[in-house]
């Protein structure tokens, strides 16, 4: 092969496998290119990261693509690059490091602001409204929880909760629960990533809410979600395009080390889905 | 640790010691030895009163009824692991064998619907993974099963991701798992029931059944256990094995509840059963401790957490909670045994 | 004289560099109190622990009626009969002495059903070990009271008493009387004359010469994991050669 | 488990005990059995041995030194979870612990640029939360470390991540910091050299120091050691404080080498620490074990780690084969004790 | 008389329901063996544990030389002078018998550092528990292996010795001889009298009555929890007495 890549995601879950699948894709379309893979163990796995980045950089890869868990894999990075490897940033960026030649995303702040406009639009003034986030601490997954308040822009909704739920379905459920226990008159639930919405609306179904009641607007457009738009029980989600992003971010990575010159941001951008466009997004 | 302190723990360990001193005398003493002695469950009773007076919407039927739903799985598993901890060991692979349940449950959901086949899926799939755990123990002459334990978790979790469908949630179970795992009688939860059932049947086995009184003499005193001719080969298996039958329950009742399997569920779940089944008072010592315990300290977690949600309390500083909520209960349940002890001195002492 | 109910032939053990046992041969018969006698690390321990299979021999037989049986764990000499009251005691600290007594064998019902699936006759198991520690006269502190809280006479009481019930061929008693009071002391002999009296060969591992004299047939001496001689009937006026046997010529 | 085996154990346990028999003899007996009797070291000379030959570009000096830098942080904090094993307990704070002392150096760093001071936070950080540890469990007459310890996992990743709000990220460390963590020297890390000088230091006291003494005395038979008159309390309260001082150490190490703190690291820390010692070959069961253990445990775990990376197995089958060859390490390390002892009975025996 | 050097005066101790002592009183001289007797459960190990600072009297004072002092744990008992030879031994296990003998004592240096941070004097500790292991001429397997091998006689007689090199006012032995063999009994029997002739005070719990005989000056009798006797000077003609006491009236 004449390039010879690393791709490394942060941790398994359907949006990650997409990219890796999309990464091979683009591998198997070029012959001159061979990518190998690596994944972080959880979405903390920072040490884990770093391991594999310093690996790679053994196995002589001329590039890589990574997904950062957490900013602090930078000095790691520095280090590969001082050893001759470029470096292309996928999903999230660094914030303060601006050494990577290019940083393929979906801004989570903006896809945000996607489902905060579109609570927007169905909110009024005074309503209430329940946070499910992601994994305490994982910038991505915060920005988009600050990207929707944002998105409700000068709506002043009432915050009755905001709770983490590691990204899982069974805390989602047992989170949205007590949401609703707590708030019986609940006007809305964000959960920003797709297991825990799939688990609010789980959780409103148990509860024997009708689901016209409550909207629940998620984030990721997976594990769970379609069956619960299908149902009617969630209204919205923001998806991402974890397939593109990769195929972007790959093909950067590729002509940076032939010594081209690429556009420093590339957004793959983020879609609204609804039940009425969800054909779209399968 | 200290010497006087043994005695206090054996008397809160054995219901059997009790009888012995309670025939007549001072009736207030009594009256109040007897609350005391009902050990860690007047802790839970007296977090329950607190957090209904301080917690708006704890303490009514829709909420209990959540929380009931909430504990069970983790109750299931914790039950499963008080039997491997009473014979001195430590499952550290419940969660991950509870997802790799759930994802054979969904893909056998995807050849069968038949309920009862899934549903023996998942009790096969959990007791395989128990019984690999026990023989590779006992029959690989290993010094701890804490080492074959976390390597079947990675070993479970990894499967677990490799055959689920696009490393992910597969949904869909029979509508049987469904009602059971989330349904509801009389406004209680089905999955309770199954805890109930689950823990009935472990409790005659232990206190009943010539093999839980086996199970509490391995645990007690290994090798005087070999001396008496008990199979204490087989005895440790076994609980290995039940405690992975658990998850397989474990696994019915979440994957009921989430109309799906995924690789990515019961995370940090031995954590979880392990405090219950200690905050419950069990004692790592082995063949000590009361199977209820582990039900009472799978309430009192699944009861703290449900009221910090209630209070809205901010995510990282509910972290902080927890630790403490969790030191405090387990504190005062050590403070309710010396006291018992004082008084049941004093008592002796009225007696003459 | 009558076949040995047990016979031990030639028997190696080592431990790691510790030759504890060097071909050491022993008979015991059936109604009669055998004596096995010797200094500390004289290799006694050892010796009945290989033959209630708690160890197993590095070389040598053991014979049970005259027929070589292979013992290579405690549930087998159980059931073959051999009865063993441990220098440890082997109690279970978290049991009652009840629950102490028939561990391993419990009283269990229905029948049909494999051993550890039947449930306990808890009732019944109470009683009888009740009789039993009566018949022996120990004062327990309370009788559904934990073993860890008594006192080293009460645990070897218990220790005992639960060979003694049940008994059949063969009883291997290792100090038994080593911390029992002058009361309890009577009583374990007692119940030792009794047990050979019921046709069991009886062997008594002890340091008291005064215990052999009134009670063994005969007085096996090791020294070193070696057997160094054998008494016919101590008495007072042989008990020095014992003695002399035991402490080595010096 | 099996009452033979205790032997083995011990024999395997304890240095010391080797030295009596090794005088004279058949030569060829000697060597086998001095071999054999290095313990864990020659089942980690073996796996590295095998790697080299099977894994490209592993036996190079980047990647070793790599593996150093990997493993520095897990080495350093499984001295100190060693140091608690030894007495009978079990820290699982130790990740969240360091997470917090990291948080705390960042914090410090945005005060001071001195990086004596920035150290001395995360040093007193990580002893402050082991000392919490120790004196809970110890006058809270807990009667097990493992409530409390999670307690402070939670209460310590909750600080963490409450003081990191509004900081997106807490990036920069004074230069010695990042010398020291993220440096080499000869092309071997600089960590590594701070990883030895703390095992030199804890094999000094360990070994030839009164307190080390008395941590193995009480971990022996805690009973035996009060009655002895050796505080006891204070020798358990002392070993979590030097838990928590290693993870002082290895949030140095570890932010030194990204050049920041992090609310996220050292997650699941305690379960490869535990690991780590275990597999190198300590025991639960108290005051046994050599400290050189946790350094070959943590160094095993390391390179089983980085060869499945060099190899690019994916992520599922790595969590397979990580279980697989972690049982497969300590299973061998019981089959070389088996033979050691057997070897040894042949030897003593041609000694007549 | 002279002062005594232990007093023990009208102890109560509790456990729970059961009321092991019942205002019991003792007195200790330098220079004396006393005997302290009674069946298995009266009460003798919990009256010394309390006197060695395990346990803590309910009721009761305990006088060293005269002065009321509050012994509330070992550290405090050892430090006033009271060495104890505990029935369970309290050895440690996972130590070698050099290891144990010194452990809560260690010898080490340098003198100005707290004690806790000295360095061990190992090779002065083994020399020295090398040559006290002699002079008690009791057989090891090896000098440096763990405790945990050694056979029960073996064990007690490191636990004795021990106790023996510390000794400084009252040594107090709980039934030392219960395990050991008749040439290692000897030894402690003799250790003990060279105890008392350096001027100690010893206590000794013993049910053989053959020992008290031998060597105690004064016998105290146990039963369960009061204390029921004392006897000067027990001889063969005063013996049945003792026996009576201690097996109470039947
Ligand atoms: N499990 C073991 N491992 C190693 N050595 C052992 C073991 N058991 C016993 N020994 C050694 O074997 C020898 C014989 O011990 P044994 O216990 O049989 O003596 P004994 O005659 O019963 O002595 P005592 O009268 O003191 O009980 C001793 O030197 C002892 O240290
Ligand atoms: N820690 C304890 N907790 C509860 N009861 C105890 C405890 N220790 C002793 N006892 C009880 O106190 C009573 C006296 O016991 P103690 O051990 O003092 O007897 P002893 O005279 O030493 O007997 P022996 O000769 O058998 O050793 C016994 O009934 C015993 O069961
Ligand atoms: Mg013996
Ligand atoms: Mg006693």
């Amino acid at each position: 092969a004449d390039v010879k890549l690393g791709f490394i995601t942060k941790f398994p879950v359907p949006f990650f496998a997409t990219m890796e699948n999309a990464a091979k894709a683009y591998a198997a379309a070029n012959p001159g290119v061979e990518i190998i893979y690596g994944q972080g163990a959880s979405a903390t796995d920072v040490e884990g990261q770093i391991a594999l980045i310093e690996s790679m950089s053994t196995q002589g890869v001329q590039g890589i693509a990574i997904t950062p868990v957490d900013p602090t894999v930078a000095s790691a990075l520095d280090k590969a690059i001082a050893s001759g490897v470029k470096v292309v940033l996928m999903d999230n960026s660094i914030p303060g490091w601006d050494k990577a030649a290019a940083l393929a995303t979906t801004d989570n702040y903006n896809a945000g602001k996607i489902a905060g406009q579109y609570l927007k639009s169905v909110l009024s003034a005074g309503d209430t409204l329940g946070i499910l986030e992601g994994v305490p601490g994982v910038p991505a997954l915060d920005d988009r929880v600050k990207g929707m308040l944002e998105g409700l822009g000068g709506l002043t909704v009432e915050v009755v909760g905001r709770s983490g739920t590691n990204c899982t379905e069974e805390l989602g459920i047992s989170v949205a629960e007590d949401l609703l226990t707590a708030n019986p008159d609940l006007k809305a639930i964000y959960a920003a990533c797709g297991p825990p919405a799939a688990g609010a609306a789980r959780a409103i179904k148990n509860a024997g809410i009708a689901p016209d009641k409550v909207v629940l607007v998620g984030f990721d457009f997976c594990c769970g979600e379609e069956e619960a738009l299908t149902a009617g029980v969630e209204d919205a989600t923001v998806a991402q395009f974890p397939a593109k992003m990769a195929e972007l971010g790959v093909d950067a990575l590729v002509r940076a080390i032939s010594g081209e010159d690429v556009p420093s941001l590339i957004d793959s951008g983020a879609a609204l889905v609804t039940l009425e466009n969800m054909s779209d997004f399968k | 640790m200290k010497e006087g302190q043994v005695d206090a723990r054996f008397r809160g360990g054995s219901p059997d010691m009790r009888k012995g001193a309670e025939k007549g005398h001072a009736a207030g003493l009594s009256v109040a030895l007897t609350f005391l002695s009902a050990g860690p469950v007047i802790i839970l009773i007296a977090l329950v009163v607190i957090l209904t007076f301080s917690v708006p919407n704890f303490f009514t039927p829709r909420n209990i009824s959540n929380i009931l739903a909430q504990i069970a799985v983790i109750a299931v598993v914790a039950l499963g692991q008080h039997l491997v901890i009473l014979t001195r060991g430590i499952d550290l692979s419940v969660g991950a064998n509870l997802a790799l349940a759930t994802v054979l449950g969904a893909l056998m959901y995807r050849v069968t619907d038949t309920a009862f086949v899934v549903m023996a899926t998942m009790l096969l799939a959990g007791a395989a993974v128990g019984a690999v755990n026990g023989l590779v123990y006992v029959y690989g002459r290993l010094p701890h099963p804490f080492i074959i334990t976390l390597a079947t978790l990675s070993i479970a979790r990894g499967l677990a991701l490799e055959l689920s469908i696009g490393h992910t949630t597969m949904r869909g179970m029979p509508a049987t798992i469904t009602v059971i795992g989330g349904g509801t009688s009389f406004a209680v939860p089905n999955s309770f029931f199954v805890v109930l059932a689950v823990a009935a049947l472990m409790f005659v086995i232990a206190r009943y059944m010539v093999w839980g009184r086996w199970i509490y003499a391995v645990g007690g005193q290994p090798d005087a256990a070999r001396r008496m001719g008990i199979p204490v080969n087989q005895v440790i298996v076994s609980t290995y094995l039940i405690s992975g039958l658990c998850c397989g329950v474990g696994a019915i009742l979440l994957s009921g509840r989430t109309e799906a399997g995924s690789p990515l569920y019961g995370n940090l779940l031995e954590l979880d059963t392990i405090a219950a089944v200690i905050i419950g008072g069990a004692s790592f010592l082995g063949g000590r401790g009361h199977l209820g315990h582990a039900l009472v300290g799978a309430v009192m977690i699944g009861v703290i957490r449900n009221a910090l949600n209630l209070l809205n309390v901010n995510l990282y500083f509910q972290l902080i909670a927890i630790g403490v909520i969790i030191v405090m209960a387990v504190e005062s349940d050590v403070l309710r045994n010396h006291l018992e002890a004082r008084m049941r001195v004093k008592q002796a002492g009225t007696q003459g | 004289m009558t076949k040995p109910v047990l016979e031990v032939r030639s028997a190696h053990k080592r431990f790691g560099a510790v030759h504890a046992l060097k071909g050491i041969g022993l008979m015991a018969y059936r109604g009669e109190v055998l004596a096995l006698l010797g200094d500390n690390g004289a290799g006694k321990s050892t010796l009945i622990k290989c033959v209630s299979g708690v160890h197993e021999l590095d070389e040598g037989d053991i014979l049970i009626d005259g027929d070589k049986v292979l013992i290579h764990n405690p549930a087998a000499a159980r059931s073959a009969g051999i009865e063993t009251v441990y220098q440890d005691l082997a109690l279970f600290d978290n049991l009652t002495p009840a629950e102490n007594f028939y561990c391993g064998r419990e009283l269990s019902f229905p029948r049909w059903l494999p051993r550890c699936a039947r449930f306990l006759a808890t009732r019944q198991m109470d009683s009888e070990a009740a009789a039993v520690i009566d018949r022996l006269k120990v004062k327990l502190p309370g009788f559904d009271a934990q073993v860890a809280l008594m006192s080293g006479g009460q645990r070897q009481a218990i220790a005992v008493a639960r060979a003694a019930v049940f008994a059949r061929k063969v009883v291997i008693l290792d100090e038994p009387t080593a911390a029992l009071g002058l009361r309890e002391s009577r009583k374990v002999l007692n119940l030792i004359a009794q047990l050979r009296d019921e046709g069991n060969a009886v062997i008594l591992i002890t340091h008291n010469m005064e215990h052999v004299v009134e009670l063994a047939d005969r007085a096996v001496v090791l020294r070193q994991g070696h057997k160094v001689g054998e008494i016919e009937k101590p008495n007072r006026s042989n008990q020095q050669d014992l003695v002399a046997m035991i402490v080595g010529a010096e």
